[in-house]
């Protein structure tokens, strides 16, 4: 299945948009764990994922042409 | 189609004093209205390990922030008896001394306005995608936590 | 010979937007600065027995307003880790829709300037001596009470 | 001994600014039974006085040219 990964922030440094073409990644968990190997620098930091613009707050089941946000700390204001 | 009237937040680069000014006068129409509650967030010449901050650049996931804020909004008009609202919020380069943030709150009585300005900035700091990437003197850089 | 340093807060007639953007204006310079404060009065047009309030004449006991609000001012950034505070109220007459008070309070942080800015309020309301009478549409007029 | 006496708000319309020449006025408390028995609106009206600029919370002494404010209550802001 499809995903396209946007990032932002410090992650969109070493993060960049991308679609890309995989399979076995069920849930966002499976995908935290797919990120975290493909781009180790993660597992170090504090991060949120938005999946199709609603942030994750527990575990959820991704579907096919998902848009998954990788999100650092806000720092706005 | 959304029936939500999600309103932009964002404007390029720092907020002028003088847009402020307009924001206020518009409101002299409005003679329901006795108190005003205004915060503004400045960029500050932060020193970190000998180095100086010249300007924070900002971007933000535009989309689910402005989601996030039209859900702060109906929250903040359901708690305190507001007559208006407005929040600007900058995106790109701000420098230090220059203005990034503007919330503006109104009410009949001065507590309501007071009260939902507070929350409202408590807020969307917390809960906007918003970051804020700190520029140095020498162009380096590194990126702003929200303590 | 007084070595206190007492600041005039008084201006005649209502206190116009531009004013208050020159204020926020002349602090981009004040880069220690990291969160404004700031609270305005607005004349409301009440309906009182069935007559709309079209203004209010402020009046003051001039002398010791100042003395009092030098009083608060001291205690204020005593309490508060403060980089500035300007406070200014009307005397004469402000229409409704207009502003009668700036309250104006920055710091590092935006804590302490909220928390500033609405005490300053809340005790010059109570702690000042001054008076205003809301005239009606018909010249005819009641003397207000803070509630 | 002679005291001025200055009015504020709703009170200033019923008592003008004046010096008054009395014997007998040795504090504020009597010079509150002075004024409410001069001008019986004041009695049953809330106020506050100030004797030479500083508000009266007690009973105070009142000396010669003292200058005394009446001052209904505040509703400035």
């Amino acid at each position: 299945m499809e995903i396209e990964i946007i990032s932002f922030g410090q992650i969109a440094e070493f993060i960049n948009h991308q679609k890309i073409e995989v399979d076995g990644i069920a849930d966002t968990d499976a995908f935290k764990r797919y990120l975290e190997d493909r781009f180790p620098t993660l597992k170090g930091m504090k991060y949120k994922l938005a999946l199709n613009k609603n942030i994750v707050q527990q575990n959820t089941e991704i579907k096919n042409q998902a848009t998954i946000a990788i999100m650092p700390p806000f720092s706005g204001g | 189609m959304s029936e939500k009237n999600i309103k932009n937040i964002f404007v390029n680069g720092p907020i002028a004093p003088a847009f402020i000014a307009d924001s206020i006068a518009k409101h002299s129409s409005k003679t329901a209205i006795g108190g005003h509650s205004i915060f503004m967030g400045q960029v500050r010449k932060d020193e970190i390990n000998g180095k100086f901050v010249s300007a924070i650049a900002y971007t933000a996931y535009e989309e689910l922030a402005l989601e996030k804020m039209y859900q702060i909004r109906e929250e903040i008009f359901e708690k305190y008896p507001l007559k208006c609202m407005h929040i600007y919020h900058s995106l790109g380069t701000v420098k230090a001394g220059e203005i990034c943030l503007f919330v503006f709150t109104s009410s009949a009585h001065r507590k309501p306005a007071i009260a939902a300005c507070s929350e409202v900035v408590d807020r969307l700091k917390v809960e906007l995608p918003i970051w804020g990437k700190e520029i140095f003197e020498d162009e380096s850089h590194q990126w702003k936590e929200n303590s």
